[in-house]
């Protein structure tokens, strides 16, 4: 297998063109800090970016992206009257339809409502579904709690969202890390996200490198309550 | 819009208790952002009632205290959580995966507008621009019970319970009840059939607040607020 | 969290009525043997049996049930003349759109076969597509590793396969267990199949129930080889 | 059909150490049933080659002995297997997500009939029902390379290498090349182009064997079986 590991958040997204289209994970929790503020400082522009979590667009540094012209198009989940929306279900299906090699799904959501108009509508079984399309990516920045060398992956509780399923549907899939261990140190039937679907991944150093200073932790609360046995 | 000011209402706290006597052994819940995200705070896990936020989580517990804060344990409104035992984690799509394919017992959420056929607005304050409403959409469309918890009246004073939606649609037909501080109401042949009234409030007060038709039910009975207290309460 | 734990194979499945649809899992592994042991015995016909496994039916006790006549309909991955066939892949995404909500997809596969023959064919960007149809199940069968009392599992190796989906696509699951923990055991992060999903747990007894004295697992070799480590 | 009961062609091993010679550095590749499937037996981890199965195995290794046996560990023909190590699984589902996707970089595979126009064929053997042939028409249309690996003549002394396939088709216009016990085989403007050729054959000895139109390539060569041995032992 091949060694995955790059050294620095900058190097990592080094590579990331003008125009690209990128996904950036998590919701809520999952979101790669450390990479949104590297392809800040790295300059690139005109990005279309796919991220489910822009609503909370203050907080993730997407912000700070869009505030400077450098996000050509958004595609998100919620609409602010500039954006359309898009259900929440049906965006996550759709990035998933992207890493499955299936172009179009129908789905029942957002029938009746202004987000169905001018979309394809059909019946099956005597219920109305709406056409959707898969969004896929040149590239995803996502965070996951430990890695190994391979870049194969394991996420921390609701740190998973719906990372796993950008690095399914981007071209190239870069991570950050929480921890490192070496290839073949993870339990093969408790990896969710294997490395063949990582491109690069690299340990989030101690101090982090969060855009403005942006703590990583939050200060002076532990970062971990264990509410479970972790595998066996 | 007369005795409004005079009269108490149902306190938030309690719109939220009332709503939990609702739920029965088994379901599976999702709690919506807003006043029901913290519905789980209240609901002792006694119930066997298992809550989901669409982020992936199955058997969400009340939120953290500052010390129990775990940067990769939140509900989908970025609120810090903790797990009841027995929950898991599932995947983003997955999780929709679930609701779309109507494992959800009931979705509670609040709303702008709610309408004598069933149709509700939670997406967007503005009647010409539309919005996703987050996973609201995927909910209310896929849910088996759609429970709509939210102020009889908005902040404004008028009224929410309307003959029909003028804010984009959430989801056309599809609630089956709503919790609000004056009531509990089910649905009749368009109206709103009002089951359970605050403490001290008269049907024609309740008419008076609402734009839909209003019609009493036969058993109709008045909301015990020491009772709703002392049912919750006991889960603890 | 509702108690799944129920005593024997033959009452998990006592409630299986004749010309239910049931879907038997596992493919190479993963094979529920216990539970289609119990089906057999407990006398259920005009079954309509969805298995992605059926072609190894000899190994898998599901050609028993066949030459008895209590299968009305196999909806299977190969075709051996009787039965047309659905490509494996076709076949395991249709299972996985039953349990998602999404009554209908497109794919690639099959194009320009004679599987393809009657079907709804479209392009989407350039590439032609065929529409298949989601696969949804009254019972699914299924083994797992390990199950806490709540139902909820995780699977070891290549026992996973299709099951944690046709957990997903099936009314009422019915597992059989090679270890059972009390119910919050588990680390929440890594779990296969969420409890929800589940109807009724059962532990394979020490001496199995398989049919014709079928042993689980083959004598006199180890049922384990530990390839790594497990979880943390 | 003349020389052929006489001159040694490659064995089954040879085809496929051939074959394991044509996969790069950081491939992902599934592995049919058959002859394909013992492939991981005879490539080292450190070609740096990722072997898939399509019941959820990403780094299959080779088979396993009878005292390595897991139950819970197989290939997608329930053949007991090892992994490598950093090996992953996944479900059935993902599996082929993976597949569709196109994230393979090859698929081998066997075939009961090659084209010129690079269709085949290897889901029955029956001209008037079709097959499904399991997962081959997934990885057959969404691989990116389709490598098949099989003898030159049928066991009845057919050609395989067909102007036109006459059983039912996997998949049409797809493979990349072929491995036969007679050479290597890329595609031409409807003919096959055979690059390499089994020690002592002559071209017009394997038109014999085969009904496609065959052409030369400008760069013909001998396949080195000695070097063959010696590549792929020094990878052990």
């Amino acid at each position: 297998m091949i060694n995955k590991v790059v050294q620095t958040m900058d190097e990592a997204v080094s590579g990331i063109p003008d125009g690209a289209t990128v996904m950036i994970g998590g919701f809520g929790s999952g979101i790669p800090y450390n990479l949104i503020a590297a392809l800040h400082r790295q300059g690139a522009k005109e990005l279309t970016v796919i991220a489910v979590n822009a609503t909370t667009m203050n907080r993730t540094d997407i912000g700070f992206l869009e505030r400077e012209g450098r996000i050509k198009t958004l595609i998100s989940q919620a609409g602010d009257g500039r954006y359309p929306g898009i259900p929440q279900g049906t965006m996550v299906e759709r990035i998933r339809a992207g890493g499955a090699g299936v172009p179009a799904f129908y789905t029942p959501t957002g029938v009746g409502t202004l987000l169905a108009e001018g979309k394809e509508h059909r019946d099956f079984n005597g219920r109305t579904y709406l056409l959707e399309t898969a969004l896929t990516a040149d590239y995803a920045l996502i965070p996951a709690w430990r890695a190994d060398t391979f870049g194969n992956l394991q996420f921390e509780y609701t740190q998973r969202t719906i990372n796993p399923t950008m690095a399914r549907a981007a071209n190239q899939t870069i991570v950050e890390v929480e921890e490192m261990v070496e290839g073949g140190e993870l339990d093969p039937s408790f990896i969710h996200c294997p490395g063949v679907f990582v491109s690069q991944v690299v340990k989030i150093p101690p101090e982090p490198e969060g855009f403005h200073g942006r703590p990583l932790n939050i200060a002076g609360v532990p970062t971990r309550s264990r509410l479970g046995t972790r595998g066996v | 819009m007369t005795t409004e000011a005079e009269k108490p209402k149902l306190a938030r706290e309690e719109i939220l208790l009332r709503t939990i006597l609702d739920f029965q052994e088994g379901w599976l819940v999702n709690l919506g952002s807003g006043l029901p995200s913290y519905i789980a705070n209240y609901c002792s896990p006694e119930r066997n009632v298992v809550f989901h936020a669409e982020n992936g989580v199955v058997g969400m517990g009340r939120m953290a205290t500052r010390e129990e804060v775990n940067i990769n344990l939140t509900n989908a409104l970025a609120q810090h959580i903790l797990l009841v035992p027995g929950a898991s984690i599932i995947d983003h799509v997955d999780s929709f995966a679930l609701v779309r394919s109507g494992r959800l017992s009931a979705t509670v959420m609040g709303a702008y507008h709610v309408a004598s056929n069933r149709d509700f607005a939670n997406v967007s304050r503005d009647p010409n621009v539309g919005g996703s409403g987050g996973g609201a959409m995927d909910m209310a469309r896929n849910a088996q019970r759609v429970f709509i918890v939210m102020e009889h009246v908005s902040s404004e004073g008028q009224p929410k319970l309307l003959k029909r939606c003028t804010l984009p649609l959430t989801c056309p037909g599809v609630v089956t009840r709503v919790f609000t501080d004056l009531g509990v109401f089910d649905f009749g042949e368009d109206c709103f059939v009002i089951k359970e009234i605050a403490p001290g409030w008269t049907v024609d007060e309740v008419r008076a607040l609402s734009e839909g038709d209003i019609v009493a039910a036969p058993d109709l009975k008045e909301i015990d607020l020491k009772a709703l207290h002392e049912a919750i309460a006991s889960d603890g």
